[in-house]
């Protein structure tokens, strides 16, 4: 499949329908390869496709659509709803974009560069299919791990009472260290100023000065990105302190699914999302968070 | 007492405060129980700051020769400063410093005739040197003041300009302004082109100050009459927190602005990347 | 940094007897800004205002805060003030420290407590407040009233009189409402088609007016001023324009099996039909689902005997579209239905609800005027009456309210029968008799005293229909005994409600409906006539159970209302819109998504980002269409959209003061 | 403050209002004077749909016990549809918060008509009561606020 | 040097907690943290790279300098204590020693910042060798020996044995303290320990870089350098780097409101970031290409022309392993001409 990439790839550079191509780039270890674009066909050669290859390249198409030209991007079939919903949300010029849907099976997860097992996110992937491509690359022989419940971490976790949800979130987020990987490579994260970073609501704190701080943060992201978050979970990837951030997102998708009925991010670039739609006869009242189980 | 290396600042009181143009007022600032709150030389700065709304950096616009309160001239342009333009006489402040590297006033500057080029709420940092120059009249030769402004109503200082600068020995003042208006008689334009005109010899030591913009096309205009970068020193200004070089942001190449600057002299500033 | 004055008042002893206004004054002089601070007795009064506007100008305030009523009640007023004085109005807030701190709190020190943090609040808030300008917008000259019965048809007349046009709304094929179907009104029984006729010619022949009639509304856009209303037009299947009324369709017409719904079912009409002899417009209708031709394809009977050649059965509905200043909701009432009600028998042929009666009782209704019992066509020796079913009844078949004009209808009926058939024994069953109103009580002794109609304080627990006769049974509750009794014909006081299609309406207007789906009032007491959304008013039973001329005076009321609105050329708009900052907006389209009036659009433009220049999307605000609900504000991750009035900010800074 | 044996916790709660149906309904139960606990404190907004989470969250951080939100009955908006927007979010959030491990019964919401003076007062009181028995806010407070 | 038995191990830092803080490495779901310890605190000394650098011992993520209460016209400043605590880090290894080193060179250079004298002064700094290096460790090339670790002890675990060196007088007291379970040791009973390690690091990708290439280097020329053009590509301008930094400086000074005052603090920053250096006029690093360029520029030109050519990077790895885009400080020494 690496080869035909290059392939590809190659075509579209040398025949002037792409002025680049986004894509994973070797380094000096093969569990770490790096997004890249490649501009000019010789660099093709670094042009690498494996299971390491976890980034989403979805967001880099949002500075990609602001450069002139065509760009190329290898996007799995996870990818392709951030792409979707960026599409969405006026974020991406798809006009400018030529998407290569690529085969996955999976990525693994890498710690000192070492392949620990398969990231949590892969473990429980629903998205086998890819929803937006002008081309697809396929790799027939690719096989998944075997798929465990995507709501199974939410279910176990509001099995528990009240205080040891409180005590386990306080031990996850007691570690953050506010290093905005888990927004930054957010593709629903796409404000240009975000809140955390405005001076004008006191929210700009930087640092975990408190375990307020932490809650806050993490609270209102998970809320803002609420109906937007494809469950990419490149959140999870990133985070340096290993923090189950795939819960909180996942918690208000099962909400939304179970009140509003089901609903992927990035499924269509059409359909509104749950929170930005209603239905007015059917709508559970919030107090159905206070009364069911 | 302040501790500038603790960045605890000491409290201190607005004594009087003076409309200087419509967005730049001028505060004098002395110690909660009087008299300056540390001595400083031309060019240094202090953080100036109100709980709860922010501390910044400005430069000390009086002279160290005035040992009765410290002034600075302050122009709307953010939240600390907007505050401040609403703050009444009597009103605490808390400040800390002096900061930065001064302008050479006792060494490189002795003896030489001085040019002084400012531009808007560029005069601040220099007036400190001007009125320290006037000072110690007989310690520098020839003054000559090269200042402009959008419009006569935003050349600050303007009454101590016309009564007391211009009357002091071997001193020229030449002000201009960049759009005609009435009332005005004096020169019109940008004052890059105002300086080209006045058929200055380049034998002075130029201190300039102002936008960056202009601060651009002065050096130019200076180059071009013969002066060398050597002999002329300007500031910048960067973001800054901290004010004693630990925090990092208002570093230009190796250099810390808060803490080798603000003043510097153009050669050494050619030898530092363009980011500032 | 503002320089704020505080003004507390004292609103007489109804805020000073709870909280102690010193003590407010004292503490807001320690707020951040506040350079100014003073209490007096009545803050809204001349002298009060006049205190404002001295030490605005004394102590060169550029904020002001008013602790005083609810905002709701004066904030007007005091905004008008400040901007009297040169002082931007939205410079101003209030504290409402007596209807949610004096009124309810009886511990003087808990309320003195309450009264400081909601008057920091206000505080904290002005300190953001920026000066807003509000925006103008132009006012159509035409008015839409919605239902034509007497409530609607006074309002129109009364506006249309002024020189504006109106155009009347009416779902049913004639005007004249409920009115129309009454017999003799009370307190003085004089005809109800004697004095409504006349009406319902002026309205139909006025130059002003239009009617709407067999129509309904289909959907409303716009806001004060400027209302896009479109008007189904259901199709009547007859040419308005052609026809002259003479009759001969209904007369030949073969299908004479409809129930007629201005008999309240008790008679049959034809298919096509005029609603009743005086309709207005007198133009008959077809009922497609009754009609033989639209059923089978063959008859057309009508067409045939139509010599203006009027009948159309290919018309089709027809959607008209106009502009107007100002809607009067006039939708009127119907009884509720009474299923659930088994106890009073009403699938009894001889138990009727009043307005059954009413028809049994008019010379033109389906007995022509003889009162028989339904059933046998017997003259009744008894007839009693049931006042309350369904009114005051806090279970869930019924209603909590009062009804409000049985009591007098009832008396009007029993009297009636009395003077007609002296010898019928009419008993009244009631809970209590109310008659507050001009005459109503004397009216209601009349029957009682004058007439010998029977009152009986009790409610009826049950009534068994015997096929000659029924029987009921009572507790008397003065006598506290039991009773059995054997009545030929009994008249259900039935509840009434709001009609069905006002919750519509009243959605599509923005209007809100109380729990009962009566229309709500602005205010109760100094807004009865206008609904919260500006622009709509409400006008008779729609919007509580009213008499006629309870409903003749809110229309004349509502219509003053109208006239008012209508004779501005521009009206000023509510500058608290939503605005959006180009440097945080990524021009994702969430905030256009929840706009209930798409008010906000995208432009692309070229913005400077601290020296970074790019072309961005963006929102962009239509201040004319924004109402100001800050929907997108929220949904707006990055606070780029943000409401003016209430932003972020002001908010964040109320919970921050309040929460010390 | 005076600090005595036995403090009894009064709980500090923050509602907000619409201005059109819950915020007039909270004047009426003042024009009815029905009392509820002088601890709730009332923030006026045009409409449930302009309360942001951060609101929520900032009243928990600066020392609420419990916040309410107020807003017309789902029909009933005075902007159409925006208590419809209220209703997903707020029950949204309040389910993030309970997952969180926030007690359950900190976040309220209530429809109140600008009739229902008696429903407000009755509500806010009902509330106090619940937060009164949760008893202080510390799952969310931030410490910096209790320095003194 | 000392030794003491791995069994006694728990004694050790009860004893020590007894008189001083002890933080430590602590594994919590997968990730090594310094942490407070306290008795039935399992220690990790196995993991080699703690997720967040020690330095923030001294250098706290955020940090309160002062609470300041506006009161009418009055301003009240209540500053925040110094540390009178003393304090033991236990488990540095070499990098985050050496990493300690260079920001002593700034924060005690004059004027000396106070608050990080004092946590200095009363924190004593227990270096741990570093039995396993990984495959992103590159210490070597600056100077650290990952065998002999050089702070106020150095400690090896081997065999059964915690072995002690005191190397200055804090160390020594610090070793006093432990005199009960204390045996005397010999250098070479840890040297075959020593040598391990040193052939596993041989064996390491990084081991060997060249820093040559930076020697001298001209601050205008690199800083103009086209490399700069391209290789933020990937970059999300996220704080990782900078936070699991051990030499990261940088810090921001922030107001928090407290409804009663404001409590004025400073917090790790990163220059990463678009408001690091954002202006009301202006922002004088405009792009990402800046603000990345700027980071390294720091650390390979800017600190080593004002402190004697001594890079501000140690070689501990952690960017290398934790960026979010495989991203890191080896990769731009490189495309500098580092081999």
């Amino acid at each position: 499949m690496q080869e035909q990439l290059r392939i590809l790839a190659g075509k579209m550079l040398a025949d002037g329908r792409a002025a680049r191509v986004l894509g994973w780039k070797r380094t000096d270890f093969e569990t770490a390869p790096e997004p890249s674009f490649f501009t000019a066909q010789d660099d093709l050669s670094e042009l690498v496709y494996n299971k390491y290859c976890a980034a989403n390249l979805s967001g880099f198409m949002i500075g990609a659509g602001k450069r002139d030209g065509v760009t190329v991007v290898f996007l799995k079939p996870c990818d392709t709803y951030s792409f979707n919903q960026l599409v969405k949300e006026h974020q991406i010029d798809r006009a400018k974009a030529y998407v290569v849907g690529v085969s996955c099976g999976g990525n693994a997860k890498v710690e000192e560069m070492e392949d620990v097992g398969w990231l949590e996110r892969c473990l429980v992937c629903t998205k086998h299919d890819h929803v937006v491509y002008d081309e697809l690359v396929l790799d027939e022989s690719l096989s998944r791990p075997e798929a465990q419940d995507r709501f199974g971490g939410v279910t176990r976790l509001e099995g528990l009472q009240s205080l040891e949800r409180y005590e386990f979130w306080q031990g996850e987020l007691s570690t953050c260290i506010r290093c905005n990987a888990c927004r930054n490579v957010c593709p629903a994260c796409n404000c240009k100023k975000c809140v955390f970073d405005s001076a004008k609501y006191d929210t700009a704190a930087k640092a975990n000065v408190t375990t307020f701080e932490e809650q806050l943060f993490h609270i209102i992201r998970a809320y803002h990105v609420a109906g937007r978050c494809t469950d990419c979970g490149e959140c999870a990837r990133v985070c340096p302190q290993d923090i189950k951030l795939q819960l909180l997102n996942r918690k208000i998708i099962k909400d939304i699914n179970e009140l509003y009925g089901e609903f992927q991010a990035g499924q269509d670039t059409e359909t509104l999302g749950p929170l930005t739609a209603f239905n007015a006869d059917t709508d559970a009242e919030p107090s159905i968070v206070h009364t069911r189980g | 007492m302040c501790m500038p290396d603790t960045l605890i600042p000491e409290v201190g009181v607005i004594t009087s405060i003076r409309d200087e143009t419509p967005d730049v007022k001028t505060f004098c600032v002395t110690s909660a129980t009087g008299g300056k709150p540390f001595g400083h030389k031309p060019g240094q700065c202090a953080m100036l700051s109100v709980p709860g709304v922010g501390e910044a950096m400005f430069s000390i616009t009086s002279s160290p020769t005035n040992t009765l309160y410290m002034e600075f001239s302050v122009k709307r342009c953010g939240t600390l400063t907007d505050y401040m333009h609403t703050m009444q006489e009597g009103d605490g402040i808390t400040i800390r410093g002096p900061y930065g590297k001064p302008f050479p006033v006792d060494d490189v500057l002795r003896g030489q005739d001085l040019l002084f080029i400012a531009g808007g709420i560029g005069l601040a940092p220099v007036r400190s040197v001007i009125n320290y120059v006037f000072d110690k009249r007989e310690d520098y030769g020839s003054v000559d003041i090269v200042y402009g402004s959008r419009s006569a109503g935003d050349l600050v200082f303007r009454p101590e300009i016309e009564d007391t600068w211009r009357s002091r020995p071997r001193t020229n003042v030449y002000l201009t302004i960049d759009r005609p208006e009435e009332g005005w008689s004096g020169n019109v334009g940008f004052v890059p082109a105002y300086l080209g005109s006045l058929g200055l010899g380049c034998d002075k030591t130029v201190i300039v100050c102002g936008p960056p913009v202009m601060i651009k096309f002065v050096l130019e205009e200076l180059v071009k009459l013969g002066f060398k970068k050597q002999q002329i020193y300007t500031t910048l200004e960067l973001r800054m927190k901290c004010g004693i070089g630990k925090c990092g942001r208002c570093n230009i190449g190796s250099k810390l602005v808060c803490k080798d600057g603000p003043v510097f002299r153009c050669d050494e500033v050619d030898e530092l990347p363009d980011e500032y | 940094m503002k320089r704020v004055g505080v003004f507390v008042c004292h609103c007489g002893t109804n805020i000073a007897a709870a909280v102690d206004v010193g003590e407010v004054v004292d503490k807001a002089r320690l707020e951040r800004g506040v350079v100014f601070s003073a209490e007096y007795p009545y803050m809204c009064s001349e002298a009060g205002q006049t205190m404002i506007a001295n030490a605005v100008k004394e102590h060169n305030l550029t904020g002001v805060v008013v602790s005083a009523c609810s905002p709701r009640m004066h904030e007007v007023t005091f905004r008008k003030a400040a901007a009297k004085i040169g002082l931007n109005p939205y410079m101003l807030e209030m504290a409402n420290i007596r209807e949610q701190c004096s009124w309810i709190h009886k511990d003087k020190d808990d309320a003195t407590k309450k009264a400081v943090s909601l008057t920091s609040a206000a505080v904290a808030k002005v300190h953001l407040n920026t000066p807003l300008f509000a925006g103008e917008s132009p006012v159509t000259k035409r008015a839409l009233v919605i239902g034509g019965g007497i409530a609607g048809i006074s309002v129109a007349l009364d506006v249309a009189d002024a020189g504006y046009d109106v155009d009347i709304v009416e779902s049913t094929p004639g005007i004249g409402g409920r009115m129309a179907q009454l017999d003799k009104t009370f307190p003085t029984l004089d005809c109800s088609a004697c004095i409504l006729t006349p009406k319902m010619v002026d309205a139909a022949t006025h130059d002003n007016i239009t009617l709407h009639t067999y129509s309904e509304v289909e959907s409303v856009e716009g806001f004060v001023g400027d209302f896009t209303v479109t008007i189904r037009k259901k199709a009547r299947s007859v040419d308005m324009k052609k026809c002259t009324g003479c009759g001969a369709c209904y007369d030949k017409c073969p299908a004479k099996k409809a129930p007629s719904e201005f008999e309240e079912g008790l008679s049959n009409r034809k298919a096509i039909y005029i609603p009743f002899a005086q309709a207005v417009p007198n133009v008959p209708v077809i009922d497609r689902e009754q009609c033989i031709k639209f059923k089978t394809g063959k008859c057309g009977l009508c067409e045939t005997v139509c010599a203006p050649g009027a009948i159309d059965f290919e018309q089709q509905d027809e959607l008209v579209t106009q502009k107007y200043g100002a809607v009067i909701v006039a939708t009127g009432f119907r009884p509720i239905e009474l299923g659930k009600f088994g106890e009073y028998a009403p699938e009894s042929k001889d138990v009727l609800t009043s307005l059954e009666f009413e028809r049994i009782t008019n010379a033109a209704g389906p007995t022509k005027g003889a009162l028989v019992r339904l059933s046998d066509g017997r003259k009744p020796k008894s007839i009693t009456f049931i006042q309350c079913v369904g009114s005051r009844d806090t279970t869930p078949r019924g209603k909590a309210y009062c009804s409000k004009i049985c009591c007098m209808y009832t008396a009007k009926h029993a009297m009636l029968v009395k003077d007609k058939y002296p010898d019928i024994d009419v008993n009244v069953y009631y809970i209590d008799v109310r008659s507050p109103g001009k005459n109503f009580d004397e009216f209601y002794r009349r029957a009682a005293e004058e007439y010998g109609v029977n009152y009986i304080k009790g409610q009826v627990g049950k009534v068994v229909d015997m096929g000659d006769h029924l029987v009921l049974q009572a507790a008397d509750m003065l006598d506290n005994r039991q009773i059995t009794a054997r009545t030929d014909m009994i008249v259900l006081a039935t509840a009434i409600e709001p009609l069905k299609s006002t919750k519509p309406i009243a959605s599509m207007l923005t209007a809100s409906i109380d729990t009962n789906g009566f229309m709500t009032e602005a205010h109760p007491k100094l807004k009865p006539v206008e609904s919260p959304t500006a622009g709509v008013f409400l006008a008779g039973a729609c919007h509580g159970p009213k008499d006629i001329p309870e409903t003749v005076a809110q229309a004349g009321a509502a219509a003053a209302k109208v006239l008012g609105l209508l004779s501005k050329s521009k009206l000023t708009t509510n500058p608290c819109v939503a605005a959006a900052d180009e440097l945080a907006c990524n021009g994702c389209s969430a905030c256009e998504s929840v706009c209930p009036y798409g008010a906000i659009g995208y432009e692309d433009r070229q913005i400077n980002d601290h020296g970074v220049r790019g072309n961005q999307r963006l929102a962009a605000v239509n201040t004319a269409l924004c109402q100001g609900c800050g929907a997108c504000a929220v949904t707006c991750p990055s606070g780029a959209m943000d409401l003016l009035g209430f932003s972020n900010r002001q908010i964040l800074a109320e919970v921050d003061a309040l929460c010390r | 403050m005076q600090i005595t044996g036995e403090q009894t916790f009064t709980p500090l709660i923050t509602a907000f209002c619409c201005n059109w149906c819950s915020y007039a309904g909270a004047d009426l139960a003042g024009t009815s004077r029905l009392a509820y606990p002088a601890e709730v404190r009332i923030i006026k907004v045009p409409c449930s749909c302009r309360i942001n989470p951060l609101f929520v969250l900032r009243a928990f951080q600066k020392g609420a016990d419990g916040v309410i939100i107020c807003g017309c009955h789902p029909g009933d908006c005075h902007y159409i549809m925006g208590n419809y927007y209220a209703r997903r979010r707020m029950t949204l959030l309040f389910s993030l918060l309970d997952f969180m491990g926030i007690e359950r019964g900190r976040t309220h919401l209530e429809w109140v008509s600008a009739a229902e003076g008696a429903k407000f007062a009755a509500t806010m009181s009902g509330f106090a009561e619940n937060i009164h028995k949760l008893g202080k806010n510390r799952r969310l407070e931030d410490l910096r606020c209790k320095s003194s | 040097m000392y030794k003491v038995s791995a069994t006694q191990l728990t004694d050790v830092l009860n004893t020590l907690a007894g008189t001083m803080d002890v933080f430590l490495p602590i594994r919590k779901d997968g990730q090594t943290n310094f942490g407070l310890y306290a008795e039935g605190v399992q220690a990790d000394f196995d993991t080699l790279k703690t997720v967040k650098p020690p330095k923030e011992f001294f250098l706290p993520q955020s940090e309160s300098l002062y609470k300041g209460v506006v009161d009418g016209k009055d301003i009240h400043i209540e500053p925040a204590a110094f540390a009178d605590r003393p304090f033991v880090v236990f488990g540095m290894r070499g990098c985050d020693v050496l990493g300690m080193e260079i920001l002593d060179k700034v924060y005690l250079g004059e004027p000396v910042d106070r608050f990080y004298e004092a946590r200095r002064g009363h924190g004593c700094v227990v270096a741990l060798a570093c039995g396993r290096p990984a495959s992103t460790c590159f210490c070597k090339p600056f100077g650290v020996d990952a065998s002999d670790p050089q702070a106020d002890v150095t400690a090896w675990l081997c065999g059964q044995y915690l072995y002690l060196e005191p190397v200055t007088e804090r160390g020594r007291q610090l070793t006093h303290k432990l005199e009960p379970f204390l045996q005397d040791a010999d250098a070479e009973d840890v040297a075959e320990y020593r040598q391990e390690i040193r052939e596993r690091l041989e064996a390491l990708p990084y081991n060997n870089l060249s820093l040559d290439a930076l020697k001298d280097a001209d601050m205008l020329e690199v800083f103009n350098s086209p490399v700069w053009d391209s290789v933020c590509d990937a970059c999300i301008a996220c704080g990782t780097c900078s936070y699991v930094c051990p030499t990261c400086q940088c810090y921001d000074i922030k107001d928090y409101n407290t409804g009663d005052g404001a409590i004025r603090y400073r917090t790790w920053d990163s220059c990463m970031y678009s408001d690091f250096t954002l202006m009301a006029h202006g922002n004088p690093r405009k792009t990402q290409k800046e603000r990345f360029r700027q980071r390294f520029m720091h650390k390979l030109v800017y600190h080593p022309s004002t402190a004697g050519g001594q890079l501000s990077c140690v070689g501990c790895g952690r960017c290398v392993n934790k960026c979010p885009s495989s991203l890191n400080i080896v990769k731009i020494m490189k495309s500098l001409g580092v081999s």
